[in-house]
């Protein structure tokens, strides 16, 4: 057993970025459960932090666009937007060159993900460091599944992936915290953000909690599309971390719809057997 | 950079065979080098026309990256993660990009291509 | 049954680039094989040709480098290399990226391919096209499996994407030629160009006729690397072409070992059932 | 870049807690980056130092580049793949860029890292 802690939080750049202009109440009380799985992640003493992202073409663009990716560096960078608009200062942030090899070798086993020495990290991931690690004292081993442009890897193909990271994980002596960034139902950059299907999410996260696979591998990008936004597509992210996770359930800290952070603001652990 | 298509519809072989070539592609390659490198951008802002000659762009995209006319390049179907940043590249507040993606709608007509062809229509 | 043609063939730059250098009843030999492998496609009227190749980080490098690659454009260009040193001058080749995004979409069932809408061929496609669609006009579907940076996806991982390949192809209307490149033995681009292993590359092709799967699946990483070079990593290409036509047997039309080359020069049409 | 391992040696965690920065990375970027970019050549040519300045380079890196010591950079582990086009923009002919790469091995000793650390005990 070596993963040793897993989660999932949403990183919308306006969490960050339009801070002052949430509703004060619901904004802590987001903040205040990203701090509670920061503390509890702590406590699991993890060496590093796997972050299954779903990044927005700062690294990846329709040239090369991989359906999967691992970082295989001993340092990153972000953000690489503009800092005072996402309100986190630029730094290098560590990583671990020769623990993600062991970790690529493993999941390239079953999954064909593609490899980075080098990755500009965007609030995709910047937004939960900022949170979860900020101190930047934790080696970081940044993922990517493509949510972003079409075509995109099915849902099942997801799961799998998740599966093999926890099989990496399982397979080294380090202790390993897995953390999942993405959706839910949302409508980013669009004349529509801001808009959140409450109803669609909170079923949503009723199957994650419960990890019911075959109702998390039930989804379509068609509905998902319809129904929650070209950002519900970043749902892969949770369904990685179910799987790692897979036969045990999650508890879920927060959910706060709050339409400047253009997502319902989510924060749940899973359960590591 | 081909519309998007949730799944491919089994078009027969010959549509297939004449596919157009779009621009599309070009104009988002453009603000994915300036997002990436400050060195593109200071070009970009001394010398606008010089930069924006190394990508194959039609006239309409040219005058829209240009102008910048944000709600336009929303129409045309650049991906939003993209035109947020060259939004506030040109010195577009939050809510004044949300706007001109609003005002592109109502100006320019529904979003031609790519993920947001459908958006909208459940607001 | 829409793949209608199958074969692989060596992509050395030298093989158009040091062609004077070489000795010529050897080389003549060698091109009279791909000519006829090119009659014999064309038999086929093949609507896209789908090269399998191991680029050399003319369009991937280690900043994301994809284990598999699959072109999604209208139009590639090439070669990436001086056109004097490679002897091939530079051009737009024609794709079809519709055609590419159905194979796409139906390989990611199962293999998790990136995409690329641009892509500017090397040496490994530009050798091959040279002579294979000498008028350039045939569309090409580029396809790369990356060979050179480790690491490396294992070989039952290209064998798991030359079924795929051959499952798209299965399931549209479309006439597709399938052509690998690669390998066999060599020691390209060090102090040893020119070595050539005589015995490992016949027996390799004994193996890959037969479309020994087993005995295929059998090498391992460090004994190509000791026995076949780091150029021999490339016989995933091959792999992926034998699990393509698995079950059918192939014909060898020419292997000639060719040192300026740098490769034992290889030409061997496989059966398609 | 890690150095090349056909398979990964279970190494302690503390040994991995520690990996050393290698700059062979930003080399072989340097090149990669000239393959690519007919303007990115032209700049190297004009004004070398400069486009130098933007990759982190050691003092014996810059210099290898700089000389051009193809033999050195073969040692310090730089592809083949990628020093075959680096020796051909700096002139080197097919012979001479073998010799020196011959020449390199038996004036800096064996290949330091990567794919060709065990190249050459076969010949
Ligand atoms: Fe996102
Ligand atoms: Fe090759």
């Amino acid at each position: 057993m070596s993963l040793v802690f897993a989660g999932v939080v949403s990183h919308a750049p306006g969490i960050t970025g339009r801070a002052q202009r949430a509703e004060p109440a619901a904004r802590d009380r987001f903040y205040a459960a990203l701090d509670r799985l920061r503390l509890e992640m702590e406590e699991t003493r993890p060496d590093a932090l796997i972050v299954v992202g779903a990044e927005h073409f700062a690294n990846f663009f329709m040239n090369n666009m991989p359906s999967l990716c691992i970082g295989m560096s001993d340092h990153y960078e972000g953000p690489i937007e503009d800092e005072q608009w996402l309100a986190i200062k630029r730094r290098r942030i560590p990583g671990n060159a020769a623990l993600s090899r062991v970790l690529i070798e493993r999941v390239m086993q079953s999954c064909d993900v593609a490899y980075a020495e080098e990755w500009k990290f965007d609030h995709g991931i910047m937004v939960p460091l900022h949170f979860l690690t900020p101190r930047y004292d934790l080696p970081v081993i940044p993922v990517n599944i493509n949510c972003q442009g079409p075509p995109l890897i099915p849902l099942h193909r997801a799961w799998a992936f998740g599966k093999a990271l926890r099989d990496a994980c399982d397979a080294i002596p380090e202790r390993i915290a897995l953390v999942g960034t993405g959706g839910i139902s949302h409508w980013p950059a669009t004349p529509d953000s801001g808009k959140i299907n409450v109803e669609w999410d909170q079923q949503f996260l009723q199957r994650f909690l419960a990890n019911d696979r075959t109702a998390l591998l039930g989804y379509t990008d068609a509905q998902t599309h319809r129904e929650a936004g070209q950002g519900g597509f970043e749902i892969r992210t949770f369904l990685s971390v179910a799987a790692a996770t897979e036969g045990q359930t999650g508890q879920l800290y927060c959910y706060e719809p709050i339409p400047i952070f253009a997502v319902g603001c989510t924060v749940a652990r899973m359960t590591v057997a | 950079m081909s519309a998007w298509r949730l799944t491919s519809i089994a078009s027969p072989r010959s549509a297939r065979l004449k596919a157009p070539v779009m621009s599309l592609y070009q104009v988002q390659k453009l603000i994915y080098e300036l997002n990436r490198s400050p060195e593109h951008r200071q070009r970009f802002v001394a010398d606008r026309a010089a930069v924006l000659a190394t990508y194959e762009l039609t006239a309409e995209e040219l005058q829209a990256i240009e102008q910048p006319d944000i709600g336009l390049m929303y129409v045309m179907g650049v991906n939003g993660q993209l035109l947020m940043h060259y939004a506030a590249l040109r010195g577009f507040e939050w809510d004044a990009y949300i706007k001109a993606m609003r005002d592109g709608l109502a100006q320019h007509g529904a979003v031609r291509t790519g993920l947001y062809v459908a958006a909208g229509s459940l607001s």
